[in-house]
């Protein structure tokens, strides 16, 4: 796997739920080298501002047509740029960089679940799993409905969606780990997840007590992104001392390696939203 | 050797005996030990890699958030997390000799003695070209007073470090100063074969909506773009009155600024941040530099170090 | 009297002696007399019109180029061009106190002498609310050595423009140092009665193609945004060593910067390279101040001052 | 005249001829405002890069439609992002700022000499001019051809256009102001010319050696574009200490008031291109 860095040219770019957009990008040095759970570090804008890159997570690729697809969420300057991009201009992209997830090497029993825009990194991990037979199931939360639609992509490979909404317009009215509740763990030979860091807390749980083998994905401001600045680190146990790199060493993390806290101050280990 | 009507500049850099092959440097901190950067470009290609802040000890560094961007610029706080000098000169120099690639190593401590003793352990290791020095630390004996801030520390610590190296030395100036020509000079007294210029400027931001100092540790380090300004205004201070191989640097993002640099007085330079925002950067500037030379028909990069005169 | 269950919050702030209604203030030379930017806004709204640096007598400048844009910033060598403070206090202070404008005034010389006597020009003219010392010009009588680059003779400048003005002083901080608590505590010794941070950081550019300064004078002062991160760090600094009231400034673009400073320690703030991009900057800043001030709930300005504490 | 903010939509952005583009925008409060001569500053861009706005003359105006026309040249990132902007898009402008031309009260005889994007600031003069009924002709010097062809904006008006481009494609072969060896001075009331600093300083020649009134438009790197900063002043006079404010006393000055040197090295008196 090489990390490059390529001039993606925009073949869509389209607002698919509130601040949620979807961005296709034709990049094809860089979809041949994709795994799941890795992420691209983006420039959002050709000039000082905002100066760094924006890193975001492979949503879903199709190797074969060079097509990358990334689903990102505004929330401020960059993304907000990023969501300007029309079809036909081209987008620097760099990586694919980071340790995604480990992926079963046969047909296994995958659960997923994902809060929120932290959906984005479980996608094209179900579709590789698909391809190598697994059973997949998502645990897919959200506040509204809207933000449930890119279900039906996950439906479409053959996954097992279950949806919850906080606002209860669809699906289980509340939060998404009341559904684990219904989830037997001996059914699941690995547990996959990525979203807010109190959920992803709640997950690492339910697989740590019940003995299913688990991953995260975790969060951090980043500048490099490669490993070399020592900026996006985070202390995966407050009681062991050092610090791993979300870039580099993640952003996934095994659930063993995490010790969640109940609260996550400044400099804790958080998780995408 | 190209005996066209055009020869190809000669770029090579002697920065006061470390030995460059171009001028184009990236700087510590921000290209790790190089390997990080290899899938982008030739890293035995650049004119020098400068690798991450060395200690005698291994730190933990700081608790994040460590960076933050700011307007054309970023705030870090990493408080030098790296794996101790035994670490770097087991794990990560090899590698780089085998490579062929120029290293500096930047070394940094918190006495004279933990400089000394940093610097001592080099000896006897092939691959290094020449030690940067990191004086932007606080000096536990002096109640945590930035070495690079005072004069007299300045001087005794370059003085210590050359006793116990047979490598050039190259202090590398914070600009938090008010003088930064006689802390140059402080340097010289010390032994110092080459500077180092800038350091970051120390800042802040804060989360309004939280109202705390956005970085755990209050304070940062400002490069980038942002301070280009007060960079080169330095190193001019300096060239112009002192006659002492600079490498300058602070902001530089694409050839442009680099010339600027070399105009000022810098025989050479270094990316930091701009390594971020293009991990190409050192390549694409040093074509830069190249375009410029030929376009302008100079023949040797140091013909343009510190030729910015008003007419 | 607002009776509601939102009281409109208390925005007035006394900054030393220097009452202002509101804690926005434009800052000297970026807003001219005051009456250049009338068409954009309603001047006697502003918290404090900080005019342009005044000497005794009048001055030329420095040549053009005096300003050049760089990342996030300019550098600015206008080198204090004012018709000196006979016309500053003929021509426009009457038109300023008619139509209510809160003035401060902004006082420069080349030595102490020069600080007074322009100082004592300014008694029995009603209309001034203080005076702002600019102390990052050069002492003729110390080898050209900015007055604000050291402690004793920012105390001897301030003390000695104390002994001619009934007026509250407030000297403005020069970035260009090395420890700015330290000139601070000077600055209060003298007699100081708020402080105004920071002034430019003093920079340079080169034009590449004609391999000269871009600036006749060379160097300049840098402001904008880009500094906004070295301000912030020095507001903070002095604040929490010491009890004295701060304007502050340094690349105040919008109200989130503003809270940047008032939550770092500053009482007050001042626009200045803001109001270029946008002349109604200060009633902008002021407005958003405001709006979180209500979606916070706060009651006055002061409760924010200083409150950006790591939890 | 009451200078103001206002964020204009813009109507129409072309191309006219290689790097020259002129913007139409809608900015009804401004362009009441417009008096020939003066200038707009404008943002070329909602952030910090570039974070000054840029000046930018009045071209053409017609105020009852509310409309005001920019003619302006890409050489630098402020002008590349204008040359970005799309119809229906709004850009923010600050103006009309600065003395513009002193115009002629009733009908007289004018001559014009524009040289290169120059010729932007002389357009509105002639049509405010042409609606006093003055006799105008204008001298438009150009590179090339393709620039040219704005001449027919003022054929339009009734203008006398006398074309000469430098690589004799089109008109004259050379130098716009070899016509003037063409011109009699008593023909003319008053001469206006903006362009190149040599180009002007040979018309200002012209005009002071034939006693012929004449005006020339300056230009000089600005901040605030109100003269309150003191940063695009000009030394009209290098014998003569002291400056003018480009931005405030000008950016039109009368020939008499401007020395001429042969060479402009930085800091004297340059003109627009
Ligand atoms: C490995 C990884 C994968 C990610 N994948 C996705 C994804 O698929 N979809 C998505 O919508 N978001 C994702 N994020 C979060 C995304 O990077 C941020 O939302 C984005 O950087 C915000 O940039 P901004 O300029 O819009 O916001 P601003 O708040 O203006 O950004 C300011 C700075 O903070 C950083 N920053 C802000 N929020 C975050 C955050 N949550 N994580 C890391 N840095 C942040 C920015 O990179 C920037 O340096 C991912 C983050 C990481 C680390
Ligand atoms: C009163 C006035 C009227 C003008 N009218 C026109 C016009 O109608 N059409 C047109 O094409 N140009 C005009 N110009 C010149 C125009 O302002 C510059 O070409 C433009 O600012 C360049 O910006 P940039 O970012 O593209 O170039 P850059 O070179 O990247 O700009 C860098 C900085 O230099 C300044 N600058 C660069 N060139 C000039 C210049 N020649 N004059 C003033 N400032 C400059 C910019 O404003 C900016 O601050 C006028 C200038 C003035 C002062
Ligand atoms: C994340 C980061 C880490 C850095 N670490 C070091 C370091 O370990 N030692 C050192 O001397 N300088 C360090 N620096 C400073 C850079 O080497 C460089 O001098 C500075 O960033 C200014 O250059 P720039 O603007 O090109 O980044 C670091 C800078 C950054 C941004
Ligand atoms: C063009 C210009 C002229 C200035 N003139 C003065 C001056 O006369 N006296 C002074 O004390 N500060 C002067 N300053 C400094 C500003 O008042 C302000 O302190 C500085 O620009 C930093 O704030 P800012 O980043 O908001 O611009 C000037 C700044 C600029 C840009
Ligand atoms: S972002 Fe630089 S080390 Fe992770
Ligand atoms: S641009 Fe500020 S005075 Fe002219």
């Amino acid at each position: 796997m090489m990390p490059g860095l390529e001039n993606g040219k925009i073949l869509d770019n389209r607002q698919v739920a509130g601040d949620w957009y979807v961005m296709d990008v034709a990049a094809p040095a860089t979809a041949r080298q994709c795994q799941p759970g890795q992420f691209l570090h983006i420039r959002p804008a050709d000039n000082y501002d905002p100066l760094l890159r924006r890193p975001l997570s492979i949503y879903d690729v199709l190797p074969d047509s060079g097509l990358i697809s990334l689903l990102y969420r505004v929330v401020g300057r960059g993304t907000s740029l990023l969501a300007k991009f029309a079809a036909d201009e081209f987008i620097n992209i760099m990586g694919p960089l980071g340790r995604g997830w480990s992926m079963p090497a046969s047909a296994e029993n995958l659960l997923l679940v994902g809060g929120g825009i932290g959906v984005a990194p479980l996608m094209y991990l179900a579709r590789v799993a698909r391809q190598r037979e697994c059973r997949v199931r998502l645990l897919f939360g959200a506040s509204e409905a809207a933000q449930l639609s890119g279900a039906a992509r996950f439906e479409k490979i053959g996954v097992d969606v279950k949806r919850a909404s906080m606002d209860g317009s669809l699906g289980y009215p509340g939060r998404v780990t009341d559904l684990l509740n219904d989830e037997i763990a001996t059914d699941y030979a690995r547990v996959y997840t990525c979203g807010p860091a109190p959920m992803m807390a709640l997950v690492a749980r339910w697989a740590s007590t019940s003995g299913v083998w688990g991953e995260v994905s975790l969060e951090e401001h980043m500048a490099c992104g490669v490993g070399a600045c020592l900026g996006c680190v985070c202390q995966l146990d407050p009681f062991q001392p050092g610090y791993v790199k979300v870039c580099k060493d993640g952003p996934v993390f095994n659930v063993d390696q995490v010790r969640w806290m109940q609260q996550t101050p400044a400099g804790e280990v958080t998780g995408s939203e | 050797m190209n005996n066209g009507h055009h020869p190809s500049p000669n770029l090579a850099v002697d920065l006061g005996g470390i030995k460059m092959n171009n001028p184009v440097a990236v700087a510590s901190g921000t290209f790790g030990y190089g390997r990080e950067y290899e899938d982008y470009l030739d890293i035995a290609a650049v004119g020098a890699v400068i690798v991450k802040g060395t200690t005698l000890e291994a730190r933990l560094g700081n608790p994040p958030p460590r960076i933050i961007e700011t307007p054309a610029g970023m705030l870090n706080a990493i408080g030098l997390e790296n794996p101790g000098v035994e670490v770097f000169l087991h794990d990560h120099l090899p590698y780089l000799r085998d490579k062929g690639v120029t290293v500096i190593a930047n070394l940094a401590g918190n006495s004279i003695e933990d400089y000394a003793a940093v610097s001592a352990c080099l000896e006897g290791h092939a691959g290094i070209a020449g030690i940067e020095l990191n004086i932007s630390c606080p000096n536990v004996k002096k109640g945590g007073l930035q070495f690079g801030t005072d004069p007299w520390m300045v001087q005794q610590v370059v003085a210590a470090v050359k006793k116990e190296t047979s490598l050039p030395v190259m202090p590398k100036l914070s600009p938090n100063v008010t003088n930064i020509v006689e802390i140059a000079h402080a340097a010289r007294e010390g032994g110092a074969d080459a500077l180092s210029m800038i350091n970051t400027l120390m800042g802040m931001a804060i989360d309004v909506e939280h109202r705390r100092p956005v970085l755990t540790n209050i304070f940062g380090g400002l490069s980038g773009p942002a301070i280009k300004p007060v960079a080169l205004r330095m190193i001019y201070q300096v060239h112009r009155e002192m006659d002492i191989p600079i490498l300058g640097g602070g902001g530089i993002m694409n050839a442009r600024d680099a010339l600027e640099f070399i105009l000022a007085g810098a025989s050479a330079v270094s990316i930091g941040t701009g390594n971020f925002v293009n991990p190409r950067a050192a390549f694409d500037v040093l074509k830069g530099i190249q375009d410029y030379m030929q376009v302008y028909g100079v023949q040797r990069i140091a013909d343009l170090v510190g030729k910015a005169v008003l007419r």
